[in-house]
């Protein structure tokens, strides 16, 4: 099978290449494969840049959680719209923002997605309409429901996509969108993707009502639950999702459970999980689990695997060495983009 | 009505119907804009400005919202992020604390943190003081504390020309503005100058020259303090220039130093509380830049720190009042 | 009938008189009805001062919402805690606090209920447990959530009601308040004043799923609705969520629906509603609805009603009369309260 | 351990196990005490300033709570009202905006609104500041908008003895009170002076005597400063007195004026953005209260006005530096 140049593009673009036909279907299933994979490898530099200083500051890792965000922007055109939280690493690759890009932010360069001012938890790329990126919990929500709103307002047939995690949900500033988008009938998608804690939170001791999906609902919104460990599944509900947000049908909104393999932050000690519980789910590591339904319906084989690993490893380097040599932003422009300067100035 | 008409028109207007005229202007003149908040449509505004709006512009660009401050302050700087102009009204000043967050974290922010690429060209308008006995959560006066946000202008309109004509520069802007509207102000009336026309954001104004004294002050303490003006004239001969500051962030420091220098004295008028207020930053601003050109102290005339009371005698104690403005100015002076 | 003197003490102490036989029935009635009256006389008085210029600020009456004052304080102990919103008269009075103390309240004077610092929209009475007044819709809220959280935490049987309008259900707050009280199992009665209005704004264009007793039981709470001009239906609700309440079955929601028959507030000139619509809810006003069941079944006649009415008439002439006595605080005072004094001053 | 045998040990402990300890003393010491807020728990508090206490007292008195600031704050001010004694740690200050409402309308202006009858012995702590490359969100310094609140009382604890001995007396307080602990704070680490006790709440402390000039600060910015007075010493032959203001509400005007007086000259360092900042009251204090004694000009050194960026060299840049505080203490004494 051929790796395919068309994975490293947004996966906004691929939405369009239609599934049709086993071909089509395994270079589908491997375009996913391949940007999953890309996003744990990328992470994992991020750890080692983290251990060797070149990163500081907060970071939140997806790994574990990496079918949630290919899963998730399969359903999603370039003209749609992304709204996330401070772990959105994986979200901002498969959107398509470069990884040298994001690397570059990370790593505080000129070059990075957001010039170096943003960090890790605060990517953006408004060219592929990627509108961050968010650190405090529940705040992007509000902000998504704008921009529907205002494709609303513009008859505008897109969809906001916005990503929190189960903690959100129990911030007020959930509630006040959730009403609004259900009221106003917002073209808006509210992903959750439920990794079962809040920093060390467990779910059931967030929620007196664990069923995330039926406290959706009863707002009036159409709301399901979805398999977050199983990148076909996610596809599938969100496609559904994102169809019926697309023709007009409302605001929707998915559960996706998931779980996160590492820390919350690099901060992070992680004392409250039980081991035999982080044991048990990375049993279901999205990646795993989509490569083992391939190596039995596609005809994937260690080889192709191991092809995938060298390309996105390829792929990393270059961009990884691309990224170190992007310049620190001067000290003289730090007063650069606090307000717009007036035309004519800069 | 135009502009055009309005500089033929001779009839009196309200300061709350120079602001609703500002607000059809805008609908009228570009269709990016609506005005968003609670009660803003059916009800006419909570204070009357947006009456009729809704029947003019439709429920779609004259939009009710639920009580969610939050909510709706948010759904205005995604709008706006998209392209609209929205002009978010939060019913009054005392409510803003729960759409804060939304202002400072994401309105303010977004550009800087998005490295130039999130602009939010977002007006917020809201009623801010006391002085109507609506007792202590409803008499906030909060406008030093937007001021110290980096990412924000915010403007404090206190004539009938300023209500009428800051809105649209405001909405010219490309970054957030926010505009306090004082609800003493509202039943403010008089006839706009003919040749009036859009106001220069970057500047203080001067409301009455003199040469013993700077009054300075904005918003719903201008009045007392030109009554103070010209007690100060008629009974003590001194002649008190009364400075406006109209933007409260960013600071016209030219005008407010270069009036320093001249007279030589200060009392700052604010009606927020004193500790922290806006006027404990005009004051360090004056010490800083005019240090050699003072003869006395920096006086400051501002609200009593205690949540405002209802009761009237109680009430009035807790505000800047004339004689207590006349009373600092003589202190500078004598 | 006798008109019985236990009508004007506090509607709590009322509680405790059991409701056995035809007597005790007529005579329980009887003492709603007559509150219901005096809460209504109450506020045509405080018409009259505002017109005269004697109470100024925001004014909030509940005139057509007294079956919810007198029928849920009928389920509330003394050891009770209640906290409700602006719109409190009705509330004040039928928990007992003095109509005196309110009306030089509204005097402002320092016979008030605050001293005269609050005014109609703050009336607060620690002695029995009325805390409050809060002008900012929702705020009461987490504040009610924790006198329940204090009663929990230190195994006390006690309710604390928190009266709010259908406005306030769209607020972060009351999300982030209900989930914490069915979560904690905080001994909570969440009593929704539902009048179909949050000032102009009708309950359709507030909320995206309006009844709001569903909304509330998805937080897994008990939840449900009685027909709030109907003082008999509200005070069984109460009383059955109340009982509940206090037996540790944690949190209820009580949904009332009601109609206030006068403006939002004196500055309201109520351009949004339909007259018609008005006229159809005052044909069900609560006194009349109620005396009407009482001339059929407790034998009820004109006379006792004009009885009732001279009652209250010259409670609420005393009362008046005395508040009218009452001083107005030296502005020296300006600022007591604003901190504690340390021990020993004052 | 109890203050008795914290005042017989002598290893170092960090500014984080001096809080830490506070807080088990008071937990141990008084029944109504008790600790809530996101992850104070399990998780052992985002700083881990809690770490152990619920395994010592228990969920019901170290209780983690969901997201929702202003439901647990509000939720803190009633349990207070009740009784008991709730310290409500809000993880930062950053997140507080969510909680804001609650403070300013209900923590700080029940007991005046009530005419005295409901007292809030509420206790918040968060955590603040810059310096972390933790970007804009999580980067405020706001402890100038809490100071602006009247009825609260607002602490900054800058050493291990006012970490180890704050918290008690901010619990005996009848009224609210607010801690803020630098982030940069807490691994500071020393040997607690055995003599060491309840602190004084209402007075600023003299952390470095000198004759030249007065710098004025707190929380984390001390250490810098600290730092400044003895490169002014070693290179310019400024002898620098450091004042710690250690409570930003009420200030102690005595402390700061008198420094003042005896030196002639000011500089505030404020990681606070410039503008209606903390440092501004201060300034406009001095000047009120010792304008004839001040012989320059009073200087501010300050955080940027910018949503503090991530990159190292811009944070740094944005926030106050050793460097600019002696360059602006060689003007004022130039
Ligand atoms: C308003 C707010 N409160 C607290 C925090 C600190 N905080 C950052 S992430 C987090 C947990 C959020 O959990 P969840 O929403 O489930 O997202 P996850 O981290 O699990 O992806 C907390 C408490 C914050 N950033 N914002
Ligand atoms: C947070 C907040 N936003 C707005 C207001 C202004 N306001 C006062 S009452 C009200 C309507 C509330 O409606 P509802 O909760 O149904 O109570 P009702 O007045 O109908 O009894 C509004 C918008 C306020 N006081 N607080
Ligand atoms: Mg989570
Ligand atoms: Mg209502």
């Amino acid at each position: 099978m051929t790796p395919g140049k068309k994975t490293v593009e947004p996966a906004a673009s691929r939405t369009r290449t239609r599934v049709s036909g086993e071909g089509a279907r395994t270079a589908h299933r491997q375009a996913m494969l391949r940007e999953m994979l890309r996003i744990r490898r990328f992470e994992e530099r991020c750890v080692e840049l983290y251990s060797a200083g070149d990163i500081r500051g907060f970071v939140h890792l997806c790994i574990g959680e990496e079918a949630v965000s290919v899963g998730v922007h399969q359903a999603l055109a370039p003209e749609d719209a992304v709204v996330t939280t401070y772990r959105e690493h994986g979200h901002a690759l498969a959107r398509g923002v470069p990884a040298e890009a994001v690397f570059a932010e990370m790593l505080g360069r000129v070059t990075g997605c957001s010039r170096g001012r943003g960090g890790s938890m605060h990517l953006f790329d408004v060219s592929r309409r990627f509108y961050g990126g968010h650190g405090i919990v529940a705040g992007g929500l509000p902000v998504a429901a704008g921009l529907a709103l205002a494709d609303r307002m513009r008859g505008l047939e897109r969809v906001t996509c916005c990503l929190f995690g189960d903690g959100a949900v129990a911030e007020g500033e959930f509630h006040e969108t959730a009403n609004l988008a259900a009221l106003w009938d917002l073209p808006l998608l509210l992903v959750c993707e439920n990794n079962l804690y809040a920093m060390g939170t467990a779910l059931s001791r967030e929620h007196a009502q664990t069923d995330l999906a039926a406290r959706a609902a009863s707002y009036g919104m159409a709301a399901w639950e979805a398999d977050g460990m199983d990148v076909l599944a996610v596809e599938q509900a969100a496609r559904r999702a994102a169809r019926a947000v697309r023709d007009g049908a409302g605001p929707h909104f998915l559960e996706l459970r998931t779980y996160r393999f590492r820390a919350h932050s690099m901060y992070d000690p992680d004392r409250y999980r039980d081991k035999a519980e982080v044991e048990r789910w990375k049993q279901r590591d999205p990646i795993t689990l989509l490569a083992t339904r391939m190596r039995g319906e596609d005809g994937m084989d260690d080889a192709d695997l191991e092809a995938l690993e060298r390309e996105v490893a390829a792929e990393l380097d270059a961009a990884l060495e691309q990224a170190r040599q992007g310049a620190a932003e001067p000290v003289e422009d730090l007063l650069r983009y606090v307000r717009t300067p007036p035309e004519g100035t800069s | 009505m135009t502009k055009a008409r309005a500089a033929h028109q001779a009839e009196p207007v309200t300061y709350r119907e120079a602001m609703r005229e500002a607000m059809r202007e805008a609908l009228a003149g570009d269709e990016r804009v609506f005005l968003m908040g609670e009660d803003v449509g059916r009800y006419g505004g909570a204070f009357g400005v947006s009456l009729g709006l809704v029947e003019e512009f439709g429920p779609q660009r004259v939009r009710d919202t639920p009580l969610s401050e939050s909510g709706f302050v948010g759904a205005g700087i995604g709008a706006a992020i998209a392209g609209l102009r929205p002009i978010v009204e939060v019913m009054t000043v005392n409510f803003s604390l729960l759409a804060l967050d939304q202002i400072l974290n994401n309105a303010a922010t977004l550009l800087h943190m998005s490295g130039g690429q999130v602009s939010v060209p977002l007006v917020i308008r809201m009623t801010t003081g006391a002085g109507r006995q609506l007792a202590a959560q409803h008499s906030h006066s909060l406008e030093g504390w937007y001021a110290h946000i980096p990412g924000i202008r915010v403007l404090a309109p206190a004539t009938l020309e300023d209500a009428r004509y800051m809105l649209a520069p405001a909405l010219a802007d490309p970054d957030p503005v926010i505009i306090f509207e004082h609800g003493s102000l509202y039943n403010l009336s008089g006839v706009l100058p003919p040749d009036a026309g859009p106001v220069d954001l970057d500047s203080a104004a001067v409301r009455r020259p003199g040469s013993d004294i700077s009054l300075i002050t904005s918003g719903g303490s201008l009045g007392k303090t030109l009554e103070a003006a010209e007690q100060l004239a008629a009974d003590h001969h001194v002649d008190a220039e009364v400075v406006d500051l109209r933007t409260l962030r960013p600071l016209d420091d030219a005008t407010v130093i270069g009036s320093v220098r001249r007279t030589h004295r200060a009392v700052i008028v604010d009606e927020g509380w004193r500790t922290g207020g806006l006027s404990a930053e005009v004051a360090a601003r004056i010490t800083e830049h005019a240090f050699y050109d003072l003869d006395a102290p920096v006086e400051r005339v501002c609200g009593a720190e205690v949540p405002v009371p209802y009761a009237a005698q109680l009430e009035q104690a807790a505000l800047p009042q004339v004689p207590g403005i006349v009373a600092a100015a003589r202190r500078a002076v004598g």
